[in-house]
């Protein structure tokens, strides 16, 4: 079920490629030395690809442990603290290690110079600098895990986390020391973006992943520090007791909140907006038609990451906020649903017309597109100040989240994992089980969450270790939901791994993708391009297939 | 210059390109420094609104010349600073070497008065939080003034000391003559990182010493 | 080195002019907060004149006058969120219902009777 | 239709006219939502199966969008988001201005349990005791923690933060009992602290405020319906407020969870390993000189640390104390009976069968 070369119209660049570079960037170097030390962004993604994958594992793990403490209303299989450092952890791993670096450090990564024309990130020593700062902030956090782990919850509130006798400070610091990766990756993406493009790549001509990993640097190097003097300054309260956030001291409790989600909402967007760019390239190459919209999409992107600063406010509608705080925070957060609305329309709208091929890729658009759908209307509704009243600290929140996170965020990756991967490694995976994988996430995730809304409905806050019976049936529903989901991912796992050893070799472009990033061999060289391409076209233009307008 | 050429890496086409991108990159890092004192400043705006005259009143107990004295040297050390960068452009690179010494001589200028100012503050009892026993301003927000004047003047402080350290490695290569003429790049961005902290004091000083 | 570069990094003299300026402003803004003379004015006089103060060192020795482009738009635009951060914040806490503010000097005295007052609050009034 | 809407919505019963305004305002915001998340997603499938790769090299037509497709793009979902926001804006606004004519009830949460507070009337543990029909403002803190005080019947949330008051308010429809939860994370036992809404006749409440303010510790024990048959349970109930009044969760858990000190539960008659030897049935005895004289027996595995309570606790708090230990049992989900619970009881589970 592989893709065959043969029967697809190659691009014109691919004529007399070989089928499989023999020495390329995974193998020109040898010995693990050569990793640690490299400087090659290619070999820095896949690095950040196995780090993140151990970790939505990790977190995966936690996730399937609440569930099954989920399953009746009394104790199941673990103690109330217990419950309350696994959900903490679930929440920092998957956040923290998973979410914010897996798209931009994997695909960015390896595919932004590509997709650019570029040889390399413009700091390629900043780049490394970044896997050992995730690393190191990894190692901070895990030493926290082992000695008991924080019960805080991801968000910290205070003055639950200066208070608390659990070991808080090694996950803050974690979490810090994660967040200055996250800067550095951010702030070389957008020096590579402005001084590295390829002649002919104007602004307007960038692939739009290219676009949205820029709005997400944006975010990340401007939201980050306020989230480090934050953390820093919970961390220096709970091991000195300066009262910064100390009511009893004339602090303010919601001083934190304010300064937390100033950098946690926007958060959201850089685990979004990364997907959001990698469905629209995928989106474009399965349906073989140009983006619909280019400008739109690619704006919306920005308006995503400016807009998106200023809806903090709405994760504090029942924190004492001001009314008239409330009331801005609540038309900004319609602002930011617009944004997404422009790129779902144009989405649908390149589908209009195309040539529809549905691959394993294919299947995680279309989920994607229902999720963040769902999950973004969803959102809207919260934003109605009246209604978040009822659904704030509630499931349905938590589903809402994870339609965004999960349903968005991780179709997103998956749907990048699955289409670059023959680009990555030059093998391709088996088509029936990755179309089985998907399927299995896509059923197992709508059975794990839509209940959870309807939780959430029903009264049922967040972050209960035990609760009334009558919310007993449909928490039984959302456990079985996630078995099938957690199943999924395993099979997804597998299909990839083995494809690494009998996969067939994938050729140059294997989808017959008009993006820029194929117009180099798979695996690419170790110096990106053998010879430097052209750009005559915008990304994804596919008229020269046209009869009447052939050539290029 | 061929000397020159050798500094530019493999993937920018020219120099001027990879200065570009090096400048750029360090604004962005100061904008996240920019932000991270943002969050100060916040906490800083907020507590002065709720607190007015406690924080009136302990803005008294710090000492207002020694305030005026460490802003004349940290701008002082923002001109030896700039002028060791226009020095190194014409290449008299001893001369640029020997004036960021001198900056660095005033960050210690810097830190010792801070440190004479730190002393006080603790035989007085002006501490932040539950450390705070000084009885003669028992109101509600002291103590809070003096959470935030720790922070942020501590804060700061790293800084100057980070940047410290960054110009002591800058002085040792002018010295040793790695960069003038066209390659300069690395004692512009020490340099732009020192005049961000003489920013950030710039505000810090009306904000805690003269209000 | 070119004539370019030469015309872009002007002499020492700016560089001292600079610092003669600084020097002033600062020695401007002491005497205005010794001698309160701008009364309830004095701190935006004080902040007017850090922001004319760290306008001359952005321009001047960060060199921001001569590297415009992209460098500006970054500093604008960090400045621009630390103002809304702080502005948004500020009329949060403005704006709220008196006692969901923490004990201040202004709403002490508003502090209803009853459980939880907070320490060394003696409440008063039951109602604002 | 409400009631329809309402059961397949799985919300919970409306206990106020705003819980129906609400409901009202749910209604049209999910079924605007299912309207567009139908339309999209069906144009969307409709193209996936319409314009399905029939076969490989096909061409595909280069279509860009004319400026009216943007504006359709922006305008179309900007209108429906605003109307939410002006309909749902107005009814927050509502929910943050307590009439002038409202009672006040002062709620203080901690950890774990919700205490209510009647101007010049009585304290009260977990039951909130208001009379129907009439506007009740609520004034809310929290002495350690954020809590947040949630009535989903009410559609009504507001947080807890200590050192300081928020307020909201609501107006019962009829008498009945409904539930409080905690909705803000506070720790350990954060799904445990339960609250009881209890909405009487107005007469009635008069009746219960006025016996109330005469003798609070009478109408605290008589508030509840089986407290005159059941005298333990509201001893028990004392005693759980006195543990946490008296810090003793700050050491102990409730939960099994091995903290500073021996876990609570269980505990009541458990062999317990002593430190140097020997063992000892945890009775009343043991469990009221542990009180007074910690040092003298302590259980193998923990530090001496606790402090004597000789003096502290008067000898009917300790009773009550000792009460609250032994319903501490596995078999019970929630660490303290609730009397007159809101909740329906878990199977199997009886908590008053340790009663």
């Amino acid at each position: 079920m592989s893709p065959s070369p043969a029967s697809i119209p190659p691009a014109p660049a691919d004529a007399g490629a070989p089928l499989y570079l023999e020495r390329n960037y995974l193998n020109a170097r040898r010995g693990l030395w050569s990793w640690l030390t490299t400087l090659d962004h290619k070999r820095i993604g896949v690095m950040y690809l196995v780090l993140t994958s151990a970790a939505l594992f990790l977190g995966g793990i936690f996730a399937m442990l609440l569930r099954i403490e989920l399953l009746t209303p009394g104790p199941t299989i673990m103690s109330a603290l217990a419950y309350n450092r696994t959900f903490t952890l679930h929440g920092v791993v998957m956040i923290f290690l998973f979410m914010i670096p897996a798209i931009p450090g994997i695909f960015g990564n390896f595919f932004l110079p590509l997709m650019i024309g570029a040889r390399d990130v413009a700091f390629p020593r900043l780049n490394l600098l970044s896997v050992y700062l995730y690393l190191t902030g990894a190692a901070i956090a895990l030493y926290g895990m082992i000695h008991g782990g924080a019960d805080t919850g991801w968000t910290f509130y205070t003055p639950y986390s200066t208070t608390t006798v659990t070991m808080v400070w090694p996950i803050l610091l974690g979490a810090f020391v994660l967040g200055m990766g996250s800067i550095v990756t951010g702030l070389n993406f957008i020096v590579t973006v402005h001084t590295l493009r390829a002649p002919g790549i104007g602004f307007m001509r960038m692939p739009l992943f290219v676009w949205a990993l820029y709005a997400t640097s944006i975010i990340q190097v401007l939201a980050t520090p306020v989230l480090g003097i934050t953390l820093l300054l919970v961390a220096v309260e709970n091991v000195f007791g300066f009262g910064i956030f100390d009511p009893a001291r004339g602090g303010d409790p919601v001083l934190f909140q304010h300064m937390f989600w100033f950098y946690s909402h926007p958060a959201v967007y850089i685990m979004i907006l990364p997907a959001m760019g990698a469905i629209t390239e995928v989106l474009s190459a399965f349906a073989r038609k140009n983006t619909f919209g280019y400008r739109a999409v690619a704006f919306s992107s920005l308006g995503i990451a400016f807009v998106g600063f200023f809806t903090w406010g709405h994760h504090l509608f029942t924190s004492g906020q001001s009314t008239v705080d409330a009331g801005i925070f609540g038309v900004l957060s319609m602002f930011v649903g617009i944004f997404t609305a422009i790129k779902i329309f144009n989405w649908t709208a390149t589908l209009y017309r195309g040539s529809i091929a549905i691959r394993t890729p294919f299947i995680y658009v279309i989920a994607f597109l229902f999720f963040l759908l769902f999950g973004g209307m969803t959102g809207i509704a919260l934003a109605t100040v009246a209604l978040d009243v009822h659904w704030q600290d509630t499931y349905f929140v938590v589903a809402h989240f994870h339609f965004i996170m999960v349903g968005g965020t991780v179709a997103g990756f998956l749907a990048a994992l699955t289409y670059w991967w023959p680009k990555m490694f030059g093998k391709s995976y088996s088509e029936r089980w990755g179309i089985v994988g998907a399927t299995l996430i896509f059923l197992g995730f709508n059975f794990t969450f839509i209940p959870q809304f309807l939780l959430g409905n029903e009264g049922m806050p967040r972050r209960y270790y035990s609760y009334p019976v009558r919310f007993w049936p449909l928490n039984v529903a959302s456990t079985a939901g996630a078995s099938v989901l957690a199943l999924g991912f395993l099979v997804v796992l597998a299909t990839l791994l083995l494809s690494l050893k009998y996969g067939k070799p994938a050729g140059p472009n294997p989808w017959g993708s008009r993006g820029y990033e194929w117009k180099t061999l798979s695996p690419p060289p170790e110096g990106n391009f053998l010879t430097q391409p052209t750009y005559p076209r915008m990304p994804h233009d596919y008229d020269d297939l046209n009869p009447g307008r052939g050539g290029h | 210059m061929p000397a020159a050429e050798s500094h530019v890496a493999h993937h920018f086409p020219d120099l001027e390109v990879q200065s570009h991108a090096a400048r750029l990159g360090m604004w962005l890092f100061l904008a996240t420094e920019v932000l991270l004192f943002g969050g100060l400043f916040t906490a800083y705006a907020l507590y002065r609104m709720l607190y007015p005259s406690a924080f009136h009143g302990a803005s008294r107990l710090i000492e207002t010349s020694m305030g005026a004295l460490n802003t004349v040297v940290l701008i002082t050390s923002s001109l030896t600073v700039a002028l060791a960068f226009h020095y190194s452009r014409q290449s008299r690179n001893r001369l640029a070497a020997l004036l960021l010494v001198a900056t660095i001589g005033l960050g210690f200028v810097f830190l010792g008065v801070k440190a004479v100012e730190y002393a006080h503050h603790f035989r007085e009892g002006h501490l932040p939080g539950r450390f705070y026993r000084y009885a003669g301003l028992q109101v509600p927000g002291a103590s809070m003034f003096f959470t935030v004047y720790f922070l942020m003047t501590g804060l700061h402080g790293i800084h100057v000391i980070i940047g410290m350290g960054v110009l002591t490695w800058l002085a040792v290569g002018a010295w040793r003559g790695s960069y003038g003429g066209d390659y300069t790049t690395p004692i512009e961005l020490g340099g732009m990182y020192w005049h961000l902290v003489d920013l950030i004091w710039i505000f810090l000083f009306p904000l805690l010493y003269l209000i | 080195m070119s004539a370019e570069t030469e015309h872009k990094h002007a002499g020492p003299g700016r560089y001292v002019a600079v610092w003669i300026a600084l020097l002033l402003f600062t020695a401007l803004t002491v005497a205005l907060g010794r001698s309160h003379l701008a009364g309830s004015w004095g701190l935006p006089v004080a902040l007017a004149i850090a922001v004319v103060k760290s306008t001359l060192v952005v321009l001047f020795f960060m060199h921001l006058w001569d590297h415009g482009g992209a460098n500006r738009l970054v500093l604008a635009t960090a400045l621009v969120f630390v103002a809304l951060l702080i502005g948004l914040v500020l009329l949060d806490s403005a704006t709220r219902f008196p006692l969901a503010d923490p004990p201040t000097e202004a709403t002490m005295r508003l502090m209803p009777p009853g459980p939880g007052a907070p320490p060394g609050v003696e409440p008063a009034a039951a109602r604002p | 239709m409400n009631e329809l809407m309402r059961r397949m919505l799985f919300l919970p019963e409306q206990g106020s006219a705003y819980a129906r305004q609400v409901d009202r305002l749910h209604y049209f915001v999910i079924s605007m939502t299912m309207v567009g998340f139908v339309g999209v997603a069906a144009t969307v499938l409709w193209f996936v199966i319409r314009y399905r790769r029939r076969a490989e090299g096909e061409p595909t037509p280069t279509i860009e969008p004319r400026p009216i497709h943007e504006v359709l793009f922006v305008g179309g979902p900007l209108a429906l988001f605003l109307v939410w926001f002006a309909i749902g804006y107005p009814l927050y606004v509502r929910l943050q201005t307590p009439p002038r004519d409202a009672m006040d009830v002062y709620v203080m949460g901690k950890k774990w349990m919700w205490k209510f507070a009647y101007p010049g009337g009585p304290n009260d543990m977990d039951d909130l005791h208001v009379p129907a029909g009439r506007p009740v403002r609520l004034l809310i803190t929290s002495r350690d923690v954020i809590h947040s005080f949630y009535m989903p019947a009410f559609r009504l949330k507001q947080d807890a933060v200590p050192g300081r008051y928020a307020e909201t308010w609501f107006q019962a429809d009829k008498p009945g009992r409904y539930e409080i939860f905690c909705a803000e994370y506070c720790g350990l036992g954060h799904s445990a602290m339960l609250g009881t809404l209890v909405v009487m006749e107005p007469e009635k409440f008069d009746a219960w405020m006025t016996e109330a303010r005469r003798s609070p510790a009478v109408a605290a024990a008589q508030d509840t319906p089986d407290a005159a048959a059941n005298p333990v349970a509201t001893l028990a109930r004392q005693g759980r407020n006195l543990a946490v009044e008296y810090g003793c969760m700050k050491c102990h858990s409730v939960d099994g969870t091995r903290h500073i000190g021996p876990s609570w539960l269980d505990l009541y008659l458990r062999k317990e390993p002593l430190e140097g030897g020997g063992t000892v049935v945890a009775d009343e005895g043991y469990l009221t000189e542990s009180m007074m004289d910690p040092g003298a027996k302590v259980v193998k595995g923990f530090a001496p640390v606790m402090p004597t309570f000789q003096g502290r606790i008067p000898g009917p708090e300790v009773a009550a104390i000792v009460e609250f230990i032994k319903t501490l049992r596995t078999d019970a989900v929630h660490p303290a009976p609730t009397p007159g619970r809101a909740y329906e009881p878990v199977p199997g589970f009886d908590p008053t069968r340790s009663r």
